[in-house]
C-alpha cells in the first residue's frame, strides 16, 4: 500500500484513538527520561487531560456519518461512538481516582507504568467499539486484557496483588482460547473475518450442519465473553481479582472492562447471529437461542445477589454486587427489544457513575487503615457526614431505589423485556426478586454508616481529584435519576436509535 | 481412500502431536512435560505445511518450539526446579471426574458436528509466494489490527520487565 | 391549586438545610423543621378550602421518553388527595412541634429532624402523584424514611432489628406492588391513573387480568399498611422513637396503603374477586390484630396492634365498597391514633417505662395527658358522639348494606375487643393505685402537649363532617363527579348503629369490672359513677362467668394466634431468608480459591449449555 | 486432489484443544498450566489454517488471523511468567492450588 492510498482514508475519524496513543508513548518515554526524583503523579494527570481530550475529540466526531476505514478494520458508527463516549468517561473517573491511590506498600515505584499501561488497555477497549473485523475485535480485546493483567499484579509486594494476577492471567488465557476456538468456526463457515461480509454469508446458509456448528461457535464465543462480563458461568474469578488488585484498577475491571465486554458482545452477537437463519429458516440464531442467555442471565443474578449476602470484604462485596449488575444487562441484552440499546446504554453510564463513586469512598476508607472489612465503614456518618450521604446516594442507587439513575436504569431494562413479545415475565421477575436481595446486602453497608457508632477515630481527608469524582459521580447519579430524559435526548439527537449499526 | 503420502505424513504428525499431548498429561517432571509438548508444537508446524502455510510453519517452529519454550524453561528453572507433579489435593478427585466428563462431552458435541464436514470448495494458490500473500494482506488490510499489535506487543514488554524485575531494597532513597 | 407542588417542597428544604446546616443549629433545627412544615400545612388547607369548590386540577410535564413510551411527572389535586395533604401535613406539623419536647437533649436531634424532613416529603410527593410509577417512587422512598427514623435508636440492638424488619416486610410488599404496577403497564400502556381506569372501564382489560394486577397492588397496601400476614414489622416498629410512631405507624406511612387502595378504587371495583380478597384480609385483620391486642403489656405494642386492627376496618370498608367510609375512618383515625400515641409519649416521657403493668394511678400527675388519652381512647372505642363512631358505623353499614354478614359480625366482635383492650390499657395506666416508684412524675412541657390538644379536639369533632345526623359532606364530597366511587352515603339500618354503641360499651364495661373495679372506693372512676356501679349488682357471678370462661378463651385465642403470628408467618419470612442465606453460603464455598475450579465451573458449565444445545438444537 | 479431508484436520485440533484443557485444569505447575493454554491456542490455529486453506470461501486471512493469534500467546506467556516471577518472590511456590488466599 502506498503513501498515496495510505492517506487517503479518513484517519480523523480515529482521532481519539490516536490522541490516547500518543498519550501512551509521550508517558512511556517521559516515565523513563524524567529524573526519579520527580512525582510520577504529574503523569497521570497527562493521562487524565489526554482522556479528556480525546473526549473533545470524539464530541467533535459526533455529527460525523459512518466512517469505515480498510474494510471495517476501524469503524465509527453510533454505536462505537456511543459506548466510547461511555469508556472514556469511566476511564477518566477511574484515572482521578488512581492519581490519589496511596496505598500503605507498594505502587510508589511503578507510578509510571501504572498511568500508560490504563491508557493501553483504555485504547484496547476503544478499538474493540469501534471495530468490524474479528481480528481487530480480538487483538483490542487482548491489548485490553495483557494490560489488566499487568495492571492487577503492579502491587508486586502484595501477595494478594500477585495472586491476582495469576488468576486472572490463567482464567483469562482460557477464556481467550475458548472465544478463539468458537471464532475459528465461524471464520470457516463464513470464509471471512468482516462482520458484514460474514453476515451476508451466513444469511443465505441452510445446511443444518453449519447451522449446528454456528450454534456451536456461539456458545464457545458467549461464554468466552462472559469472562470479560463476569457473568455465569464465566465470574468466578471476579471477586478473587477484584478483592487483590489495586483499588483503581478493580474500579477499572468492574466498570471500563465490563462495558467493553458488553460491547464486543453485542458486536459480535448481534451482527453476526442475528443474521443466521435457525432451522424453520425464519428465526434469526439469536432469538433461538434467546432462552439459553435468558437462563444464563437469571442464573448470573442468583449468583451475584445471592453470594454477595455473605461477603465481609467490601471489594468482594463489589465484586458480586457487579456480576449481578452483568445479570441485569444481560437482561436487557436477552430481549432484544428495539430499545435494547438505549436501555443498556442508559445503564451502563448510570453504572459508570455510580459504581465509581462507591469505588472513590471504599478506596478512601480501605487505604486508610490497610484493611476491607466492611465493619470500617461502620459510623462514617459520624466521623464524615457529607461523605456517608454520598455513599448513600451511590448505594441507593445500586440498589435501584428511585430517585437515582439506577432505578431509571432498572425501570428501562424491565420494560424492555415486557415490552417484546413473548414478554420475559420469567426474567423479569426474577430480576425484581434478585434485586430485593441486593436490597440487605446494599443496606447492610447503610446499616454499618448510619446505624453504628464509629469504628475509626480521625477524619478522613478528602483528596482533590477524589472529591472532583465524588461530586460529578453523585450529581450524575441524581440528575439522571431524576432527569433522565436528558440522557435519552442525547441518545436520540446524536446516535438515531443506532440504526446504522448494520449499515 | 489412498494412502497418499501427504495422508502417511498427516497421521504421523498428528500421532506425535496427539501422544506428545497425552505425555504432557502423563508425564510427572516438569521440564520432560515441557520438552514433550516441543514435539508437538513441532509436528503442528508440519501439519502447517500440509495446510500450505510454509511461513507459519517456520514461525510456529521459531516461536513456540524455540521462544516460548525456552521462556518456559526459564520459567521453570527460575522457580522451583526439578519440580514434580504430585497427586492432586483432596476435593480435585471430583473436579477431575467432572472435568473429564465435560470435556468428553465438549469433544463429542464438536465431533457430531465434524465428523462429516466437506466444504467441497475449491483450494486457492496459498502456498505460491505463501510469505508474500501474508505480508500484502497483513499490510495492506490489515494494518490497524497490525499497529495494535506493536502496542500490544509493548505493553508485554514493559509488563513483563515490570513484573519479573528483581527491586533493590533501597525504597528510602528513591522517595 | 396550581402550586400545590410546592407543599412538598418545604419539607425537603428542611431536609436539605438540616442535613448541612444540622450540626451548627442544634435544637433550633426544631424551628426550621416546624416552620416549613407548617407552611406545608397552610398551603396545604389553601388547597382543600380550593378543592372544595374548584375541579380537580392536574398537571403534568415530561419526564422519559423510552421507544414510544412516554412517561411523565406531574401531580394532582383531586378530593382524596386535598384531604390527605392536609392530614399529612397536619399531623406532621403537629410531630414537629411535640418533637422539640420529646427529643430534647437528644445529641441527634438535628438528624432526627432531618429524617422527619425526608419522610414527610415523601409522604406528601406519594400524596400527590398522579401516576403509579411516581406514586411507587415516592413510595419507595417513604420506606426510606420510616427505615431510618425506626432504626434511629441505633444503639439498641431491638431498633436496629426492627429497622431491617420493617424494611424486609415491607419490601416484600412492594415487589407485589411493583409487579402489579408493570402488569397493568403492560396492559394499558400507561401508569396514569385516569388512563388506566379509563381502559379498564372501556373493557380493554380482561377480568382475570384486572383481579391479578389488583390483588398484586393489594399487596403492595398490604405490605405497608402492616395486614395480615406482613403485619408483624409494624408493632416492632415501636421501638422508633414516639412521635415517630404517632406520624409514621399511626397517621400517614400506614395510611398509605389504604390510600393507595383508595387511589386505586375503580380498578379494584371491576374486579369481585379482588374486592372480597380487600374485605376478607381486611376483616381478618381487624379481628385478628385486636385479639392480639388484649394481651399485650406494652403500651405502645397495644396501640400498635390497635393500629393494625383499624387498618384492617379501613381495607374492610374499601373492600366492601364503602369507599366513603374506608377514606372517613382513615381521617378520623389519623387524628386519634397520632393523639394517643402522642399521649402514650407523653406518658412515656414522665414515667421512662412502657410497661403498662409498672404504671397505674397516673390521672391525677398527669392531668392534661390523662383527659386527652381519655378523649382518644372514647374515639377508638367507637362512643357515641367521638369521631371513631361515625366513621366505625359507616364501616359497619358498608359491610352489611354489601351483604357480608359474616365479615360485619366479624367486625362487631373486633369493635367490642377494641373497646375492651382500650379501655383495659386506659385502665391499668390512669386508674388503680399511684406507683410508689412513680413519684417524679410531671406532666410535659407545652410543646407537647399543645398538640396534644389539637389533635383532641380533632378527635373529637372531625366526625361531624359525614353524619347521618348532621349530613354526610365528606362523603358527598368525595365521590362527586366519579360514580365509580359508589354513594356518598350508604342507607343502612338503624340498628346498626345502636349495635355497635352497645358492644363498645359492653367492652368498656367488661374492661372497667376488670381492671378498675378492684379499687372501686379509691378510685375516681368509681366516684364518678356510682350508678354504673351499682347497676351490676351481681358483678361477682359476671366476674365469675367472665373469668372462668370468656377471659380464659380469649386469652387462649389470643395466644394462638400470637403463636402464629410469631411461629408461621414469620417462621415462613424465617425460612426464606434462611433459605436465601444457605446458598448465599453454598455459593460463596463454592469459592475455595482454586484458579482451576473457576474455569472448571465455566467449562462444565459451557459443556452443559453445548449438550442442551446438541439435544434440544435439532443436530441429532 | 487432497487425500487428506477437512474432517481430520478439525478432528486433531479438536482432541489437541481438549487436552489442552484437561492439562490446564488439571495441572499443579503453573508453567504447565500456561503451556497447556498455549496448547489450546495452537489447536485454533490448526483450525483457522485448516479453513483458510479448505474452508467455504478459502482465503489468506485465516492464515493472518493465525498470525495474530501467535503473537497474542506469546505476549500472554511472557506476562503470564512475569506474573509468576513475581508471585515466586513472594510466596515460594508455583504449586496453583496453594494460591489460595483469595477465596469465599
Amino acid at each position: 500500500m502506498d503513501l498515496e492510498k495510505l492517506l487517503s482514508f479518513d484517519w480523523g475519524l480515529m482521532a481519539p484513538e490516536f490522541i490516547i496513543l500518543i498519550a501512551t508513548v509521550l508517558l512511556t518515554l517521559l516515565d523513563l527520561f524524567l529524573p526519579k526524583k520527580v512525582n510520577r503523579r504529574i503523569l497521570g494527570w497527562i493521562a487524565f487531560a489526554s482522556v479528556l481530550v480525546a473526549i473533545a475529540a470524539l464530541g467533535g466526531l459526533l455529527g460525523e456519518q459512518v466512517g469505515s476505514i480498510l474494510h471495517d478494520t476501524f469503524r465509527l458508527d453510533s454505536f462505537a461512538k456511543a459506548f466510547k463516549l461511555l469508556l472514556l468517561v469511566g476511564s477518566a473517573l477511574v484515572l482521578l481516582l488512581a492519581i490519589d491511590y496511596q496505598p500503605k506498600e507498594g505502587l510508589n515505584e511503578y507510578r509510571g507504568e501504572f498511568y500508560y499501561l490504563f491508557l493501553t488497555g483504555l485504547l484496547g477497549t476503544m478499538i474493540m467499539s469501534s471495530s468490524g473485523d474479528l481480528i481487530t475485535l480480538f487483538v483490542g480485546l487482548e491489548l485490553l486484557s495483557i494490560s489488566s493483567y499487568i495492571l492487577a499484579g503492579l502491587r508486586k509486594k502484595n501477595l494478594k496483588s500477585n495472586e491476582s494476577a495469576m488468576k486472572y492471567v490463567i482464567n483469562g488465557s482460557i477464556s481467550t482460547a475458548i472465544t478463539l476456538f468458537g471464532m475459528s468456526y465461524l471464520y470457516g463457515i463464513t470464509g471471512s473475518t468482516n462482520l458484514k461480509a460474514m453476515a451476508g454469508t451466513l444469511t443465505t446458509l441452510n445446511d443444518p450442519q453449519y447451522i449446528y456448528l454456528l450454534g456451536l461457535s456461539f456458545f464457545m464465543i458467549f461464554v468466552g465473553l462472559s469472562f470479560k462480563l463476569a457473568s455465569v458461568p464465566f465470574h468466578m474469578w471476579a471477586p478473587d481479582v477484584y478483592e487483590g488488585a489495586p483499588t483503581p484498577v478493580t474500579a477499572f475491571l468492574s466498570v471500563v472492562s465490563k462495558i467493553a465486554g458488553f460491547v464486543i458482545l453485542i458486536r459480535v452477537m448481534v451482527s453476526i447471529y442475528s443474521a443466521i437463519p435457525m432451522e424453520d429458516g425464519t428465526t434469526p440464531m439469536l432469538f433461538g437461542l434467546q432462552d439459553f442467555i435468558g437462563f444464563l442471565a437469571a442464573v448470573t443474578m442468583i449468583v451475584g445477589n445471592l453470594v454477595a449476602l455473605r461477603q465481609r470484604n467490601i471489594k468482594r462485596l463489589f465484586a458480586y454486587s457487579s456480576i449481578a449488575h452483568a445479570g441485569y444487562l444481560l437482561v436487557a441484552f436477552t430481549a432484544m427489544s428495539y430499545v435494547m440499546f438505549d436501555s443498556i446504554w442508559f445503564y451502563m453510564l448510570a453504572y459508570v457513575f455510580m459504581n465509581l463513586g462507591a469505588f472513590a469512598i471504599i478506596q478512601l476508607v480501605t487505604t486508610k487503615v490497610g484493611s476491607e472489612d466492611i465493619a470500617h465503614f461502620a459510623g462514617l456518618y459520624r466521623r464524615a457526614p457529607i461523605l456517608a450521604v454520598t455513599m448513600a446516594v451511590f448505594i441507593l442507587s445500586l440498589a435501584g431505589i428511585p430517585g437515582t439513575a439506577g432505578f431509571i436504569g432498572k425501570l428501562n431494562i424491565f420494560l424492555g423485556a415486557l415490552m417484546v413479545s413473548p414478554s420475559h415475565y420469567v426474567l423479569a421477575s426474577i430480576m425484581i426478586a434478585t434485586s430485593v436481595i441486593s436490597y440487605f446486602y446494599y443496606f447492610g453497608i447503610m446499616t454499618q454508616m448510619f446505624f453504628r457508632p464509629r469504628a475509626e477515630e480521625g477524619k478522613l481527608k478528602v483528596p482533590a481529584a477524589t472529591t472532583a469524582v465524588l461530586i460529578i459521580c453523585a450529581a450524575a447519579t441524581i440528575l439522571f435519576g431524576v432527569m433522565p430524559q436528558l440522557a435519552f435526548d442525547f441518545l436520540q439527537s446524536n446516535f438515531n436509535q443506532f440504526l446504522d449499526f448494520m449499515g | 481412500m489412498t494412502f497418499s503420502g501427504e495422508f502417511l505424513a498427516f497421521i504421523l504428525l498428528a500421532l506425535v502431536a496427539i501422544s506428545g499431548g497425552v505425555l504432557l498429561l502423563n508425564l510427572t517432571k516438569v521440564v520432560h512435560m515441557v520438552v514433550a509438548l516441543v514435539f508437538t508444537f513441532i509436528s503442528i508446524a508440519g501439519i502447517y505445511i500440509l495446510l500450505s502455510a510454509e511461513f507459519l510453519a517456520v514461525v510456529q517452529v521459531l516461536i513456540y518450539s524455540g521462544a516460548i519454550s525456552i521462556i518456559m524453561l526459564f520459567g521453570i528453572m527460575l522457580t522451583k526446579h526439578n519440580d514434580e507433579e504430585e497427586a492432586t489435593a483432596k476435593g480435585g478427585k471430583w473436579r477431575k471426574a467432572f472435568l473429564l466428563l465435560g470435556v468428553l462431552a465438549f469433544g463429542a458435541v464438536f465431533y457430531a458436528g465434524i465428523y462429516n464436514l466437506d466444504f467441497g470448495s475449491t483450494p486457492v494458490a496459498l502456498h505460491e509466494n505463501n510469505a508474500e500473500q501474508i505480508g500484502i494482506s497483513l499490510f495492506s488490510d490489515y494494518v490497524i489490527p497490525f499497529e495494535l499489535m506493536s502496542v500490544l506487543l509493548l505493553v508485554a514488554f514493559v509488563g513483563a520487565i515490570v513484573l519479573s524485575k528483581k527491586d533493590e531494597e533501597k525504597e528510602g532513597e528513591k522517595e | 391549586m396550581e402550586n400545590a407542588w410546592l407543599i412538598p417542597l418545604f419539607p425537603l428544604l428542611s431536609f436539605l438545610v438540616l442535613l448541612l446546616f444540622g450540626k451548627r443549629l442544634k435544637e433550633a433545627s426544631a424551628y426550621v423543621g416546624i416552620l416549613l412544615t407548617l407552611a406545608s400545612l397552610v398551603f396545604s388547607v389553601i388547597v382543600l378550602v380550593a378543592r372544595l369548590t374548584d375541579a380537580t386540577f392536574k398537571a403534568e410535564a415530561d419526564w422519559l421518553q423510552i421507544g414510544d413510551l412516554q412517561l411523565t411527572v406531574g401531580f394532582e389535586v383531586n378530593q382524596l388527595n386535598a384531604l390527605m395533604l392536609v392530614i399529612v401535613s397536619l399531623v406532621s406539623f403537629l410531630v414537629h412541634t411535640y418533637s422539640k419536647g420529646y427529643m430534647h437533649g437528644d445529641e441527634r436531634f438535628p438528624v432526627f429532624y432531618a429524617y422527619l424532613g425526608l419522610f414527610t416529603f415523601a409522604m406528601l410527593g406519594l400524596v400527590l402523584s398522579p401516576n403509579l410509577l411516581q406514586t411507587y417512587i415516592f413510595w419507595e422512598l417513604v420506606g426510606v424514611g420510616s427505615f431510618l427514623l425506626i432504626g434511629f435508636y441505633f444503639n439498641k440492638e431491638s431498633a436496629k432489628a426492627a429497622a431491617k424488619k420493617a424494611f424486609i416486610m415491607t419490601r416484600i410488599g412492594d415487589v407485589g406492588l411493583l409487579i402489579g404496577m408493570i402488569l397493568l403497564f403492560w396492559q394499558t400502556g400507561s401508569f396514569e391513573y385516569d388512563e388506566i381506569f379509563a381502559s379498564v372501564h372501556a373493557g380493554e382489560v380482561s377480568g382475570t387480568m384486572i383481579t391479578l394486577t389488583s390483588i398484586l397492588i393489594f399487596i403492595g397496601a398490604v405490605g405497608k399498611s402492616g395486614q395480615f400476614p406482613l403485619h408483624t414489622w409494624l408493632p416492632d416498629a415501636m421501638e422508633g422513637p414516639t412521635p415517630v410512631s404517632a406520624l409514621i405507624h399511626a397517621a400517614t406511612m400506614v395510611a398509605a396503603g389504604v390510600y393507595l387502595v383508595a387511589t386505586m378504587f375503580p380498578l379494584f371495583a371491576a374486579s369481585d374477586t379482588a374486592m372480597s380478597t380487600v374485605a376478607i384480609v381486611g376483616a381478618f385483620t381487624a379481628i385478628f390484630a385486636a385479639t392480639i391486642g388484649l394481651t399485650q403489656t406494652d403500651i405502645k405494642r397495644v396501640l400498635a396492634y390497635s393500629t393494625v386492627s383499624q387498618l384492617g376496618y379501613m381495607m374492610l370498608a374499601l373492600g366492601a365498597a364503602g369507599y366513603v367510609a374506608g377514606v372517613f375512618h382513615l381521617m378520623t383515625h389519623a387524628f386519634f391514633k397520632a393523639l394517643l400515641f402522642l399521649a402514650a409519649g407523653s406518658v412515656i416521657h414522665a414515667v421512662h417505662t412502657q410497661d403498662i403493668e409498672k404504671m397505674g394511678g397516673l390521672w391525677k400527675k398527669l392531668s392534661f395527658t390523662a383527659p386527652l388519652f381519655l378523649i382518644g381512647t372514647l374515639a377508638i372505642s367507637g362512643v357515641p358522639l367521638f369521631s371513631g363512631f361515625f366513621s366505625k358505623d359507616e364501616i359497619l353499614i358498608a359491610a352489611w348494606a354489601n351483604g357480608n354478614y359474616v365479615l360485619f359480625w366479624l367486625a362487631v366482635i373486633a369493635a367490642f375487643f377494641t373497646a375492651f383492650y382500650m379501655f383495659r390499657l386506659f385502665f391499668m395506666v390512669f386508674a388503680g393505685k399511684e406507683r410508689s416508684d412513680m413519684k417524679k412524675v410531671h406532666e410535659s412541657p407545652f410543646t407537647m402537649t399543645g398538640p396534644m390538644i389539637v389533635l383532641g379536639i380533632l378527635a373529637v369533632v372531625s366526625g361531624y363532617v359525614n353524619t347521618p345526623w348532621f349530613g354526610t359532606f365528606l362523603g358527598d364530597w368525595l365521590v362527586d363527579g366519579n360514580e365509580a366511587l359508589g354513594h356518598g352515603h350508604i342507607e343502612g339500618p338503624a340498628w346498626i348503629m345502636i349495635v355497635a354503641t352497645v358492644v363498645s360499651l359492653a367492652g368498656i364495661y367488661l374492661a372497667y369490672l376488670m381492671y378498675s373495679k378492684k379499687t372501686l372506693a379509691r378510685d375516681w372512676f368509681t366516684s364518678r359513677a356510682p350508678t354504673l356501679y351499682s347497676i351490676v349488682v351481681n358483678k361477682y357471678f359476671i366476674d365469675e362467668i367472665y373469668n372462668s370462661t370468656f377471659v380464659y378463651a380469649t386469652k387462649a385465642v389470643s395466644l394462638f394466634l400470637r403463636f402464629i403470628e410469631l411461629f408461621l408467618v414469620e417462621g415462613l419470612v424465617k425460612s426464606v431468608t434462611g433459605i436465601v442465606k444457605g446458598l448465599g453460603k453454598t455459593g460463596s464455598k463454592l469459592q475455595s480459591g482454586q484458579v482451576q475450579t473457576y474455569s472448571t465451573v465455566a467449562f462444565v458449565g459451557l459443556a452443559v449449555l453445548l449438550i442442551i444445545f446438541a439435544l434440544t438444537g435439532g443436530y441429532f | 486432489m487432497n487425500g487428506v479431508p477437512v474432517s481430520a484436520y478439525l478432528a486433531l485440533a479438536l482432541i489437541l484443544f481438549c487436552i489442552g484443557l484437561y492439562g490446564a485444569l488439571t495441572k499443579r505447575n503453573t508453567i504447565i498450566v500456561l503451556i497447556s493454554i498455549e496448547l489450546m491456542l495452537n489447536a485454533v490455529n490448526i483450525n483457522l489454517i485448516t479453513f483458510s486453506k479448505m474452508g467455504i470461501a478459502p482465503s489468506i486471512t485465516g492464515q493472518i488471523f493465525a498470525v495474530f493469534v501467535i503473537a497474542v500467546a506469546a505476549a500472554e506467556v511472557a506476562v503470564g511468567i512475569a506474573i509468576l516471577l513475581a508471585l515466586y518472590r513472594n510466596r515460594k511456590t508455583v504449586n496453583i492450588d496453594e494460591m489460595n488466599e483469595l477465596k469465599h
